[in-house]
């Protein structure tokens, strides 16, 4: 076990193993997003209520999703690599945070717009995009806090305590957010309070967060190999690398 | 698919202002993370390139031109 | 039990530059170590390493036969450290901050123990005198007080000298090499030439 | 300069330090707190200060309309309160980092993470309860009504042990940092969001008369789950600032 921990946390193994991930998971995510897309957009029937405005839903939960685990997945890493020291999880973790960031912003675009034909406003406190809008604050928290030390591992260090006590924080958070919500607007109709969506809506969604998880999956890969490159540039292996590159 | 049910569709009944500019951010912020990625690992390359090439003086190249200098 | 610190195999990487590697120490009671080098070869830090500060270096470090981040209390128990920062809050006066420290290793102690420790540093007449009023150098001593008030079996001093005037640096060596002499052992870094009646064991970085 | 005692031999202590050690050292810790705020209470009044002039602004920003004043007054008494907390939360540790007594703490037998819920402990006292006991007097500022005042002062008691324990956090992550103060507000401000929401809470209960008690007990779990998780956290952070 140890030996297999170590192995999977050598950097050039991890290079070498996501340059072979890497072109099935874009595959699988072009495929999974156009489908879902062309399915949720044109052959996904509109709802009864809301009309078309209901096919924000195939882009703003996958993002609400993403952004979640995005969040999660970042604190599991810091606490992989201030346990074991595996370099490459820190990178991951560096890697993926601005795309957490990224999708938490979507979603909160995504809500508020599917909420202007419903309320006929911007903005809207509701519980979900509140806590939405504070999990983007933490987000750029971690990000802002990687950056702020003068050394790469101190930072990488305080971000990965930061991302482990945020990720305890986003259940009680949530948590007080719908409580706060539903003791002011207790009636109100919220987005997700769906009874229970029929299965040809319903599928072109499993697809859409299929598709945004395997583009997560893709990009991170991407972006952590160019972090290891960044951070092993003096090892022998980058060099040799770079040199049958030339 | 004619031109006419073309726009019909695209206006989604009245909502269409909302339903594209909602894709349309996502699309954008994807897209853009996905370029932003292939482009810093190719700068990055280029850059490690140049520091290995400060290094050790490469030996004389021929008159090939290096195609990804 | 005979005091004995061993360092293996001891190296330090601060951003992809080894400051040193390949450090075997053996201290036992009775040494007194210098660490040299020019500014920035990491002595510092090599002296943070020993004294269990910093957790990220390569190779092993073993108080007493076990490993020192399993016998960190016991460990600190015996260990004196005294940094670049004397570690003296400019709020407190001298007489506060010995009793402070005395208590963070668990000794409630009498003022007359602290009386006695800052005027063997020649701090009499300053006990009540808040330490943000104190020069570098008296502040420097009410830290080298602990050195007599709390006994403890290993020392290490990050440059303990500094901002010392010469009566003082004398008085300083005589109380390290009884220290030795006594058993005890001493780690520290300085810039000044010592001239100390002791086996001296040396350690050169960079 | 006589050497008393040359030829007394150094003994290594061996056996480890039991729990009356650790009482002296946290008992300690507080009192060097109070007693260093004792000679500068600048620090102590600064944040007091800030939060009676803060509330005092509300009604020229607002309206000097107490009936509308009384609707705001929870959640104004509430986020000023966490504001002048986050006020003086970059002190807590910066002064130890900065004269080399936090290296002291670090390297003494005790654990690092019970020295750290007595720092915190002396910065609630010095901040989190002089609070709670003006807050009455804003509240009156506010047109708050009397039946809710005790509620708000018990809540602000709570609440801001909670908001020292978590803001400790941050303050121990940015300690290192050189202009660290507004890199702490962003940290903390959103691990504060349930607090301030039970806490304001309950004082609007208190005031329509609806059951205070759940708010306040779900405050003190809060309590709980800070004392549980932040020691260890401020710890940690407070090793990597040292290293930083």
């Amino acid at each position: 076990m140890w030996g297999l921990i170590h192995k999977l946390g050598s950097p050039k193994w991890f290079y070498q193993l996501s340059a072979r991930l890497q072109p099935w998971c874009w595959g699988a995510a072009i495929l999974l997003l156009v489908t879902g897309s062309v399915w949720g957009l044109f052959f996904a029937p509109a709802d009864y209520q809301q009309g078309n405005s209901f096919r924000i839903i195939y882009v703003h939960v996958p993002a609400a999703f993403l952004a979640q685990s995005v969040f999660v997945t970042m604190a599991v890493a810091g606490l992989v690599y201030m346990v074991w020291k595996i370099k490459v999880a820190d990178m991951a973790a560096a890697a993926m945070a601005p795309l957490g960031a990224a999708m938490t912003f979507v979603a909160l675009f995504s809500g508020a717009v599917w909420g202007v034909p419903t309320w006929g406003t911007w903005w809207m406190w509701d519980a979900r995009l509140t806590s939405m809008l504070i999990l983007l604050f933490l987000y750029i928290g971690v990000i802002a806090l990687r950056g702020a030390f003068g050394r790469r591992d101190s930072g990488a260090r305080a971000a990965s305590v930061l991302a482990m006590v945020g990720v305890i924080n986003i259940p009680i958070i949530k948590y007080s957010v719908d409580w706060w919500y539903t003791l002011h607007q207790p009636a109100s109709f919220t987005l997700t309070a769906r009874p229970s969506m029929p299965l040809e809506m319903w599928l072109p969604l499993l697809i859409m967060v299929l598709g945004f998880y395997c583009f997560f999956i893709a990009l991170t890969l991407m972006r952590t190999r160019s972090e290891i490159l960044r951070r092993e540039a003096k090892a022998r292996w980058v060099q040799a690398l770079i040199e049958e590159a030339r | 698919m004619t031109m006419a049910s073309l726009v019909e569709w695209a206006a989604m009944g009245g909502h269409g202002r909302f339903v594209w500019s909602a894709w349309g951010v996502t699309a954008v912020f994807m897209v853009g993370l996905a370029l932003h990625a292939r482009l810093e690992r190719r700068q990055l390359l280029r850059q490690l390139k140049r520091q290995a090439r400060r290094q050790t003086p490469s030996p004389p190249r021929g008159p090939s031109h290096d195609p990804d200098a | 039990m005979a005091l004995c610190l061993e360092a293996r195999q001891l190296g330090c990487e601060r951003d992809d530059r080894w400051l040193f590697e390949g450090l075997d120490i053996d201290v036992k009671g009775g040494d007194i170590w210098r660490v040299d080098g020019p500014n920035g070869s990491g002595k510092t830090t090599l002296l943070k390493i020993l004294a269990g500060q910093l957790a990220d270096y390569s190779g092993t470090l073993r108080w007493q036969g076990n490993p020192l981040h399993r016998a960190r209390a016991h460990f600190a128990a015996n260990l004196l450290y005294l940094g670049h920062a004397p570690g003296v809050s400019a709020g407190l006066t001298p007489l506060e901050n010995l009793a402070w420290y005395q208590a963070l290793h668990g000794e409630r102690g009498s003022e007359a123990q602290r009386e006695a420790a800052l005027s063997t540093m020649g701090l009499e007449g300053l006990e009540d005198v808040p330490a943000g009023r104190l020069s570098a150098g008296q502040q420097r001593r009410v830290a080298l007080a602990r050195l007599s008030l709390t006994p403890r079996a290993l020392w290490i001093l990050d440059e303990p000298f500094t901002a010392i005037d010469h009566a003082g640096v004398a008085a300083l060596e005589t109380q390290i090499a009884a220290h030795a002499q006594a058993g005890g052992a001493v780690v520290m870094t300085t810039h000044h030439t010592l001239n100390i009646a002791h086996p001296l064991c040396h350690i050169a970085l960079g | 300069m006589p050497l008393s005692e040359t030829t007394r031999r150094v003994a290594v202590i061996s056996e480890p330090a039991d729990k009356q050690h650790l009482g002296i050292a946290l008992g300690a810790t507080l009192m060097r707190d109070l007693n260093r705020m004792r000679r500068r209470p600048g620090d102590v009044l600064n944040p007091l200060v800030f939060y009676a002039l803060a509330v005092s602004l509300f009604p020229m920003g607002i309206s000097p309309e107490a009936s509308l004043l009384a609707v705001m007054a929870p959640g104004l008494l509430w986020v000023t309160a966490l504001l002048a907390a986050l006020l003086s939360l970059d002190g807590l540790f910066r002064s130890d980092f900065d004269d080399g007594s936090l290296e002291q703490m670090m390297l003494c037998p005790h654990p690092l993470t019970s020295l750290a819920v007595a720092k915190v402990a002396a910065h609630w006292l010095l901040t989190g309860l002089p609070m709670a006991l003006m807050a009455p007097v804003l509240g009156i500022l506010l047109a708050l009504p009397m039946n809710s005042i005790g509620v708000l002062m018990a809540s602000l008691v709570l609440g801001s042990a909670s908001l020292s324990l978590i803001g400790g956090i941050g303050a121990a992550l940015t300690v290192g940092l050189p202009r660290g103060s507004v890199l702490l507000s962003l940290l903390v401000l959103p691990l504060y969001i349930p607090v301030l929401i039970f806490g304001s809470g309950a004082v609007q209960a208190a005031i329509m008369g609806d059951a205070v008690l759940p708010h306040l007990a779900l405050l003190g779990a809060l309590l709980a789950a800070a004392l549980i998780f932040s020691p260890w956290a401020i710890a940690a952070s407070l090793r990597i600032s040292i290293n930083g």
